[in-house]
């Protein structure tokens, strides 16, 4: 069973979606329930059968597709896919576990449960095609959640995020035939599989033009400034659940691509846009905070914190070393947990009170304690503190950064300070101060099925910022193999010298090239 | 004087477009499917010139097939004009609008 | 020099009955400037050395297609002018002879002549039929089959479409008088 | 030992937490004493840590790896030597004693149990933070400090001014704190590690520049939290919190966490005198400006307040020339009179039921015997006269400058002294003498709990005897600091000095009580007055940040939002979008249905092919003298 684990952990959701047509509606919401449970424990499963000592991939599996165009059934994962699949068993268990009363709800968990094969499809496939049929399919259930069970503005934010990031994977297609066709002209056969990609150097030129066009793809996925705006609507408009799993899974796999495409195809142009994107990556983080400062929503303060710390994942990956990549990964997965919690809670308060306008709250420290006390420490988490968990992620991505430009870091740097800004201000509207509306006086505190959903973030937020090591450590051999891959790739002296070579005496090269 | 393949394909060229003006300029059906026949009987003037030109015997199966085509073509499109005529009364080109997009 | 005489001679008299088809307000006149330049056209084979195709020419063009015209043409009210509303004819001849020009143009281009390459080269002694016999059921035997298949269907297609209920039009008919006469049928025993 | 370290490190943590299960519930007793307990353990291993120290025994552990990626290595370790062990003496003694004070002070908030989880808390992060022995672990408990003492400010969260001081001061600190991450980041880079024995190892052979820069970004981090000028507003105004907050964060432990910082990369900061310089400079700048509107404010808190920021500048300005041990010696002193200040000066705000206004008190050392002893006390020790704690270690810090010819920031703090004097004795012939004030405003003080009293004194015992202590001090601290004893060349020098500094000090106290102690009446012609309107502003610093930062940061987020965002990334977008859509509506009139116009259509599409094909075709059988006129053209 274990050398068809991936195959399995793929397919189960989409059975059970199948099946789930034939449940009836009273026991859909357990049958719901049951199914992401097994597929979670089956992912957990995983990391336990994970070699972590192994740098290379695992679990592989390989069955030929078309073989007249080297196109497979390729999975097979390694520390950075990972952990974003447990990550996404776990959080599309949450959400369903945390699911309210809504319309439909039959339509929206077998959506669910087909979003979640996506999903983890996207993190298992190893061959472009196959990656990229996931990565389109992904958007579909997604879209009929936001069109479905959205605010009022749901079919026009629907639209735009499916034809944006439809857009950009089109590129990111075209890059891929390009990448499949050179890699033709190179051995006289096709072949779509990343690890054979892997083994091809390319040219200089080829490299700009293809890490251009998965660039595209890739950002506005992320999404990096200025392709962001499609995420505002797709968040205000989305069900909370919808939400949690766009914000917590779905933009991971643009900064997931990066690190499993871009960087170990096209290492030169990784270091030649290296600091234009470094740029973006800033103003994402700056400006994007400033403009979740100015929201009156609490629910796009969030999303718009998003993609600030999205800023930080894509400076870190473009670190280049091992201590930016291994940190914008568990960045990654640390942003995954925060913000899905973070839009949970929003979805709380919206549940009581039906609407997300900051205004109309204030004072609900006093009236939601253990609610506060949970926002708190997410909030917390969000703006990075010590000791949680997206600390570790945010600390080590910008310290790998600080070896390729000080000044750059500085700059997004004050991610630290802009990020409590506007979470400090959002809580004191929400949450203190006197409770001035009359139907905020009497809102129940948090339940069970709640508490069901948020104490395990919790506890994740802080185990993984007390001790992160469980996930730091695989994530690091991977990442070191990259770095490894990327070095002897490198074609021009730049490129040589930006990347660092683990195979030398550390230490030295290091302290070399910090003077 | 020598009459040469490029002679023959100026004539066919000219009779394609003579078809081409019917197609555009009448609007009666049944006109339109006699242009249509031109256009075939054009093509096929060049190709059985090329097959014979160049000694291959393609070209004039391909006016085999194209005069097969145009049998089908009209049978199938008379029947179709017919019962657009029973159900209009007219076989005019500018009746038929439920295309319009 | 007969060659040369005949080509001229039978391009003018085709140009000009397509001409007249394609002009003649007349659907008969058209109709009749249709069937002499399609045998005129046939004249062309016939110097070509095509002969059978000729032969062909004149049965299903002359034959065949213009007879089932005729017996079309039976059904509508020709007398009927129908309206050539054309104001502009600029745009259409403009674009015919533009596209004609450079038709040629590129046939002129000594890169597209230079590359044909005869495949089924015409086999020395044997008649024109023959030879096309012999292409035509062993290259194209597969072709020539699905064609065999395409008028068939073509041809029942055309009966159903013309022929049922002739006395009838189904589709001007509402549901109800549709369901109404299928009742009869059925208690007819039909 | 390494049990004691983890008794002293833990105990706190464990009282936090079980103050915490009570947190949902009413006021009940045993939060409180129960923390307060643990805190007790945690002082009583401390201490027992001391004497071990004493004898000469350091310690280090190591708890288990935090981060481990690349080549980046940071465990949880934690180290016993003589700076830490001074500073957890400080904390758990100073935090024992405030959290059994708060139970008498707290006795009648409702978030009771909240209250000493946090502080509890508040005594765990400062124990990460002094004990750790790497940089990542003292930004653990630097930040961790930070979001207690946001908690605490913001304590009563209904009250605006309180949740916005508590803002404040987080958003001040963390401008700070991206300083110090950066200066750990040079840390790192530059010596590949974080544990301060191998860095400060490797940092002499590193180059000038770069360790001037560690320097800096170090000293930003350490001006956050110390509240040094230009961050220093958010002290004043942290005054928001509960009084005991005040006492053992903002003024014995946490504000002082940038001066542990800067005597613990002592051996970074003696490489690079310049930096040196520059804190003592700024050192000896807020000691004289923090005491210059300490002199006329009228709210009992913000003066000592502003009394713990001038005494933090001296506290840099002795660290900046060298005398780490020095430094650290007026901290721990300051720690003990300054809480013991704000303790008393919590009594009387009970008593005067929350007045802050000093001049609406008077008096009251009639009905407030015990506070007003201790304040005096304590008053007196601020200002330095002898045989208090203050004169052992402010005087050691004058002579310190002297000594190293750094006379402009002698003269200064001599000044700042003076100053100092005279605003401690300003408020405390406000509060206890001359005219019963309050009576017309219907107070009724009445002295705090006997317990609370109790739990003061050891503090006052130590503010008169710490400075007795301090040649066993400076044994045991200089096995680590550079034992520099400043030596006046002459005794003649040296004895004009002290008591000249003593008159000094003694006539501006002479002068205060002689200007407060009998009938104040409010001087309007003197509040007019352009340097009253400065001071009682504060130099209009407060007003600055708001007008010229606070307010442009709101204003270009909403322009960022409503202007760039929504209308010219999005509606970039958006055109996109629209204008594909509008080619559609507009070419849709092709299709109209009209099978004419459709064949006019494809024939022109034909013709266009064509055209493009010949075209093609053209340029393909001229390629040669194309090219050739090409690079005609281009030579």
């Amino acid at each position: 069973m274990l050398d068809h684990i991936l195959s399995i952990l793929i397919f189960f959701p989409l059975l059970a979606a199948m099946l789930g047509f034939v449940v009836n509606k009273d026991s859909i919401r357990a049958y719901g329930i049951t199914v992401t449970t097994v597929e979670f424990i089956l992912s957990l499963w995983l990391w336990y059968a994970y070699d972590s000592s192994v740098s290379g991939m695992q679990f592989m599996e390989n069955i030929e597709l078309i073989p007249a165009f080297g196109i497979a059934y390729i999975l097979g994962i390694d520390g950075i896919s990972l952990f974003i699949i447990v990550l996404s068993t776990f959080i599309t268990m949450i959400g369903i576990a945390s699911l309210t009363d809504t319309k439909r709800v039959k339509n929206m968990i077998i959506t669910l449960l087909v979003l979640e094969m996506t999903m983890v499809g996207v993190f298992a496939s190893l061959d472009a095609i196959l990656f990229y049929v996931f990565w389109e399919l992904s958007l579909v259930p997604m879209l009929y959640i936001i069109g479905a069970w959205g605010g009022p503005l749901r079919i026009y934010a629907s639209v735009k995020f499916f034809l944006y990031t439809f857009a950009g994977s089109l590129v990111m297609l075209v890059g891929m035939l390009f990448m499949a066709y050179f890699y033709y002209q190179a051995t006289g056969e096709w072949s779509f599989s990343l690890l054979e990609w892997y083994r091809l150097i390319l040219p200089e030129s080829f490299q700009y033009w293809l890490f251009a066009a998965f660039f595209v793809g890739f950002a506005i996925k992320v999404p990096m400034f200025p392709f962001h705006t499609w995420l505002p609507y797709a968040h205000g408009q989305a069900p909370t659940i919808g939400s949690v799993i766009l914000a917590a899974v779905l933009l991971k796999m643009g900064t997931y691509a990066f690190v499993r495409f871009s960087l170990p195809l096209f290492p030169d142009a990784a270091v030649f846009f290296m600091m234009p994107i470094a740029i973006i990556a800033v103003i994402m983080i700056i400006y994007t905070a400033m403009v979740a400062y100015a929201q009156e929503d609490i629910k796009q303060v969030v999303a718009y914190s998003s993609v600030s710390h999205m800023g930080v994942i894509i400076l870190g990956t473009f670190a280049l070393n091992v201590e930016g990549i291994s940190g914008s990964v568990f960045l990654m997965i640390a942003h995954g947990v925060v913000s899905g919690a973070l839009f949970l809670l929003v979805g709380v308060i919206y549940d009581r009170r039906h609407t997300k306008l900051m205004s109309e709250f204030g004072g609900l420290a006093s009236v939601m304690p253990r609610y506060a006390t949970i926002f708190g420490i997410m909030m917390m988490a969000s703006v990075g503190l010590p000791l949680t968990i997206n600390f570790v992620g945010e600390f080590l991505s910008l310290l790998g950064f600080y070896q390729q430009s000080h000044m750059i870091t500085l700059l997004a740097g004050v991610a630290i300070i802009v990020g409590a800004i506007y979470m400090l201000s959002s809580y004191k509207k929400a949450f203190f101060g006197e409770v001035t509306k009359e139907e905020n006086k009497n809102l129940p505190d948090v339940n069970k099925r709640e508490l069901v959903a948020l104490i395990p973030l919790v506890i994740i937020t802080i185990w993984l910022g007390v001790y992160p090591k469980p996930i730091l450590e695989p994530i690091n051999n991977s990442v070191e193999s990259i770095v490894q891959l990327m070095h002897d790739k490198a074609v021009t002296p730049e490129a040589k010298s930006a990347i660092p070579n683990l195979i030398k005496d550390d230490k030295l090269s290091s302290n070399m090239e910090a003077h | 004087m020598e009459i040469t393949l490029t002679h023959y394909l100026v004539l066919s060229t000219i009779l394609f477009s003579i078809g081409l003006v019917g197609i555009m300029r009448r609007k009666n059906l049944l006109m339109l499917f006699f242009a249509t026949e031109i256009l075939l009987n054009a093509v096929n003037v060049g190709l059985a010139a090329i097959s014979h030109y160049y000694n291959d015997l393609t070209g004039q199966l391909f006016a085999f097939f194209i005069i097969a085509i145009a049998a089908s073509e009209i049978a199938v499109g008379l029947g179709l004009l017919i019962v657009w005529y029973k159900r209009t009364g007219s076989i005019d080109l500018d009746t038929l609008t439920s295309m319009k997009g | 020099m007969f060659e040369v005489i005949s080509f001229y001679l039978f391009s003018f008299l085709t140009i000009a009955m397509f001409w007249i088809a394609v002009t003649s307000s007349q659907a008969l006149h058209a109709l009749s400037a249709l069937a002499a330049g399609m045998i005129f056209i046939s004249g062309f084979f016939f110097i070509l050395d095509a002969d059978f195709l000729g032969a062909i020419q004149i049965v299903v063009y002359s034959g065949a297609v213009l007879v089932l015209y005729s017996f079309g043409m039976m059904f509508f009210d020709t007398t009927r002018d129908i309206v050539e509303r054309e104001v502009n004819t600029l745009i259409p001849s403009v674009l015919s002879v533009l596209s004609a020009v450079m038709v040629v143009l590129i046939f002129m281009a000594p890169i597209v002549g230079d590359n044909i390459i005869s495949h089924y080269p015409v086999i020395e002694g044997a008649g024109n039929a023959q030879q096309v016999g012999m292409v035509l059921f062993t290259k194209y035997l597969i072709p020539f089959e699905v064609a065999a298949i395409m008028l068939l269907v073509a041809m029942i297609a055309g009966i159903v479409l013309a022929g049922k209920k002739m006395d009838k039009s189904l589709t001007l008919m509402r549901d109800e008088e549709i369901e109404i006469m299928h009742e009869r049928d059925r208690k007819a025993g039909l | 030992m390494e049990m004691l370290l983890y008794i002293a490190l833990f105990s706190p943590l464990v009282g936090s937490l079980f103050a915490a299960l009570f947190t949902a519930q009413k006021k009940t007793l045993i939060a409180g004493v129960v923390p307060s307990a643990l805190l007790f353990t945690s002082f009583v291993a401390s201490t027992l840590l001391l004497i071990q120290v004493l004898q000469g025994n350091t310690i280090n552990v190591e708890l288990m790896t935090w981060m481990a990626t690349g080549n980046l290595y940071i465990p949880f370790g934690f180290v016993i030597d003589q700076i830490s062990v001074t500073m957890m003496m400080v904390v758990t003694l100073v935090s024992t004693i405030v959290h059994i004070y708060s139970i008498g002070y707290m006795d009648h908030d409702k978030s009771f149990n909240r209250f000493f989880s946090w502080l509890s808390a508040f005594v765990f992060s400062m124990m990460v933070l002094v004990m750790s022995d790497n940089f990542a672990g003292l930004f653990i408990g630097w930040e961790g400090v930070g979001l207690c003492s946001w908690a605490l400010i913001g304590f009563w969260y209904h009250k605006e001014s309180a949740t916005w001081a508590a803002n404040e001061a987080f958003i001040m600190n963390r401008i700070a704190d991206l300083g110090m991450l950066i200066g750990i980041f040079l840390v790192y880079w530059n010596t590949g590690t974080l544990q301060y024995a191998e860095a400060f190892a490797i940092m002499p052979t590193l180059d000038n520049s770069t360790l001037t820069m560690i320097g800096i970004f170090l000293f930003i981090g350490a001006m956050g939290k110390s509240a040094q000028f230009p961050l220093h507003t958010w002290l004043a105004d942290a005054m928001e919190g509960p009084t005991p907050v005040s006492a053992l964060i903002h003024a014995a432990t946490m504000v002082t966490a940038g001066v542990y910082l800067i005597v613990r990369s002592n051996e970074l900061y003696d490489l690079i005198p310049n930096v040196g310089l520059f804190i003592a400079s700024l050192g000896a700048f807020v000691a004289m400006f923090a005491a210059s509107m300490a002199l006329v404010n009228r709210d009992m808190k913000r003066i000592i307040a502003y009394s713990t920021l001038s005494q933090l500048g001296y506290m840099f300005a002795a660290a900046g020339l060298g005398a780490y041990w020095v430094a650290l010696f007026h901290l721990v002193a300051h720690a003990f009179f300054k809480a013991l200040l704000f303790l008393g000066a919590g009594n009387v705000m009970h008593a005067m039921s929350d007045e802050l206004d000093p001049f609406k008190m008077g008096g009251l050392r009639k009905v407030m015997k015990g506070t007003f002893i201790m304040m005096t006390l304590a008053s007196v020790a601020l200002a330095g006269l002898f045989p208090l704690a203050g004169f052992f270690s402010k005087d050691l810090i004058l002579e310190a400058a002297f000594a190293e010819h750094h006379f402009i920031i002698y003269s200064v703090l001599l000044f700042t002294a003076g100053l100092t004097a005279f605003y401690s004795f300003r408020l405390v012939a406000l509060i206890f003498h001359g005219e019963e004030r309050y009576k017309i405003f219907g107070i009724h003080p009445h002295e705090a709990y006997k317990f609370m009293l109790v739990a003061m004194s050891p503090l006052a015992i130590l503010a008169v005897i710490a400075g007795s202590l301090k040649m066993t001090y400076f044994e045991m601290v200089t096995n680590l600091l550079p034992a520099t004893e400043y030596h006046i060349h002459s005794h003649t020098t040296y004895w004009i000095m002290t008591i000249g500094t003593q008159l000094f000090v003694g006539l501006a106290i002479a002068f205060a009580y002689k200007k407060y102690i009998g009938k104040v009446k409010e001087d309007k012609e003197f509040e007019k007055r352009f340097c009253y309107k400065v001071l009682f502003n504060q130099y209009y610093i407060p007003h600055f940040y708001d007008e010229y930062i606070v307010k442009p940061y709101r204003e270009l987020s909403y322009i960022f939002w409503k202007q760039i965002d929504l209308k010219i990334v999005d509606a970039t977008v958006d055109f996109i979008g629209t204008s594909l859509y509008k080619t559609g509506e507009v070419t849709r009139g092709v299709q109209n249905g009209n099978l004419s116009t459709m064949l006019k259509w494809m024939v022109a599409g034909l013709a266009v092919l064509l055209v493009l094909a010949a075209m093609f075709t053209l340029v393909a059988t001229n390629a040669d003298f194309l090219l050739s006129v090409y690079h005609d053209l281009g030579a």
